[in-house]
């Protein structure tokens, strides 16, 4: 390669360590005039040549030049990073709600849950793509009706809405008994222990 | 002995009236200001002359105490270098330790680092600097890391939420839960029964039904306790226990 | 010219974007570790033999790879708005002693200098990221000490410590050991030599 020349150096420097993009007149007078622009002009095409198809490149945008990476690459430059995160109780509940009962409105789930339901924890739900808006319901206020979606029933490893457990299903893996009444079971089960013990 | 060394590199060249201005602010303290003296004795530092270094700082010091306030550390240096300076001249003593040949040693070998980072210093600071000789980009397009939120949950946190939902919000038919019991009167009758059958002291859980099991066994463990207490009141068992927490014997009163 | 591959675009363009240097583990991380940080290195290197004698270069400061503007150009870089921090003399002795003596603690710099060190100077040197507490020295006291960053070598253009000016020949001539370890050396030619004219 040819050594590059001085002048060609000093405007490649020039390009890189400004603020804003030079125009060939900026470039000329910060030279002491002694170019004119035209002459700059020649020098700035031959730089852009030499870092054409580099990972740099100098490209002119309304007559100002500046230095930049190449569209093509920027991907490289932002990294995506998986961010896991355990879904919320209370996101848990709404998304079975919809899931048992879609398609369900946002005041409906609120009936069942006994509780408000905050706007965030069905844009969660969204965002993770397992619900989606299906329409409105035909009602006074038309509001937004949910469901589950495709990647629902993929990311909890059902074939259809038709997998999920039913509510006998349900209490007799024991889902439904009331907290206490498990409890006094378990301790049920240590007396009879100590019973036999004694005996 | 030379002139003061009002022309070294870091003092200023001023004329004697001045000197308020050359004041010992100038100096990082007085081993900086040894060593510029030294410097004016313009021979390597491992060649300079230590008493003529002293008496260029005593010197010095009393010249400037004639015009300003000296700060403490500079007098205390001057009082140290004078006791040097006399050690030095006297003839030898040989018992003196650390003697003044190793002292002067000591002050040289000090000025010498001074020096060397003094030197070090200056060519640190003269290399082409970031912002001042060379440039970087002023904006580049940074590299950025985008965080994708992923969501997880199970099947399991999804069938026990609802099971907790459904839980909380089926409160209309309010389920206490339905409890095994035996009732007194049944605890009464049954011990009544086999009172009679039992001669001796038998303990209050031989009374119980074998097939009471679980909650079963521990209401008619209760009931029966209250059963005996009764027919006791009645006077028709009579009670014995050894001690608190104890197995409660029990038998048919004795006529 | 041969057309740059895919792999040396990407690094250069990283390089060239980034805001900060870049070693060639942090590239080989954004790559997806499909390359060993010695391969990295090796196209680091193709990529400044590239743009050796332009008006860009690639330059190594700790490890670290990052473009600047060729120190000969400075006149034409320069503005007036440009104004590196000026630092004090304490300052800049403080900042020559951590370096070349590194670790060193506050009293270290304080038995070289002769004089006290103010917390004000060494938050100066903190503060321009160019000095770092690296710990506690395990004497009485536990002193914290200090060393320089990668930011110091960045700022004054060196390639690594072994960089800093002069720093062999004053570890040769023994400058950089305590006056007390030099003494006894000193001391102890004197005694041979006299040792010599005894005899």
């Amino acid at each position: 390669m040819n050594p590059i020349d001085d002048l060609e150096r000093a405007i490649e420097a020039m390009l890189f360590a400004s603020d804003e993009p030079l125009d060939a007149r900026q470039i000329a007078g910060r030279l002491g005039d002694e170019k004119t622009p035209g002459e700059i002009r020649a020098i700035i095409q031959a730089i852009a040549a030499r870092h054409a198809g580099s990972g740099i490149e100098l490209v002119e945008r309304g007559g100002h030049w500046h230095f930049q990476t190449p569209a093509d690459l920027a991907h490289l430059l932002r990294r995506e990073r998986d961010d896991p995160r355990k879904l919320s109780r209370a996101a848990s509940e709404v998304l079975a709600i919809v899931a048992y009962h879609e398609p369900v409105s946002r005041a409906e789930i609120e009936a069942i849950r006994g509780v408000q339901t905050s706007k965030g924890t069905l844009d969660v739900l969204m965002e993770a793509e397992w619900i989606a808006p299906a329409g409105r319901r035909e009602v006074p206020g038309r509001p937004l009706i949910y469901k589950t979606t495709d990647a629902f029933l993929q990311h909890f490893g059902l074939t259809s809405r038709k997998d999920l457990p039913g509510i006998e299903d349900l209490r007799a893996a024991g889902l439904l008994d009331p907290v206490d009444l498990a409890f006094e079971e378990a301790i049920g089960e240590l007396d009879l222990v100590k019973d036999g013990e004694d005996a | 002995m030379e002139e003061l060394p009002l022309d070294f590199e870091v003092a200023p060249t001023v004329e004697r009236d001045d000197a308020l201005q050359l004041s010992l602010e100038s100096w990082e303290g007085p081993l900086d200001l040894l060593l510029t003296l030294a410097r004016s004795q313009k021979v390597d530092l491992r060649q300079i002359s230590i008493l003529a270094l002293v008496e260029q700082y005593l010197t010095f010091i009393a010249e400037m105490r004639a015009k300003l306030e000296v700060a403490a550390d500079y007098l205390v240096m001057a009082a140290w270098l004078a006791y040097l300076k006399s050690a030095l001249l006297l003839p030898k003593d040989p018992a003196e330790d650390p003697s003044p040949d190793e002292l002067a040693l000591r002050l040289q070998l000090r000025l010498q680092r001074l020096a060397a980072m003094r030197e070090a210093a200056a060519r640190l600071l003269a290399r082409d600097r970031v912002g001042r000789d060379v440039f970087l980009r002023p904006k580049p397009e940074g590299l950025h890391d985008v965080k994708l939120r992923r969501w997880d949950a199970s099947l399991y946190d999804l069938l026990s939420a609802y099971g907790q939902v459904k839980l909380r919000t089926e409160p209309v038919v309010h389920m206490v839960a339905r409890r095994p019991v035996v009732t007194l009167d049944a605890a009464l009758h049954h011990l009544q029964r086999l009172i009679g059958v039992k001669l001796d002291w038998a303990e209050l859980s031989e009374f119980l039904p074998s097939d009471y099991q679980g909650p079963l066994r521990r209401s008619a463990i209760a009931s029966s306790f209250v059963a005996a207490l009764e027919l006791a009141r009645q006077g028709r068992v009579d009670l014995k226990q050894d001690g608190a927490f104890e197995p409660l014997y029990l038998k048919a009163a004795s006529a």
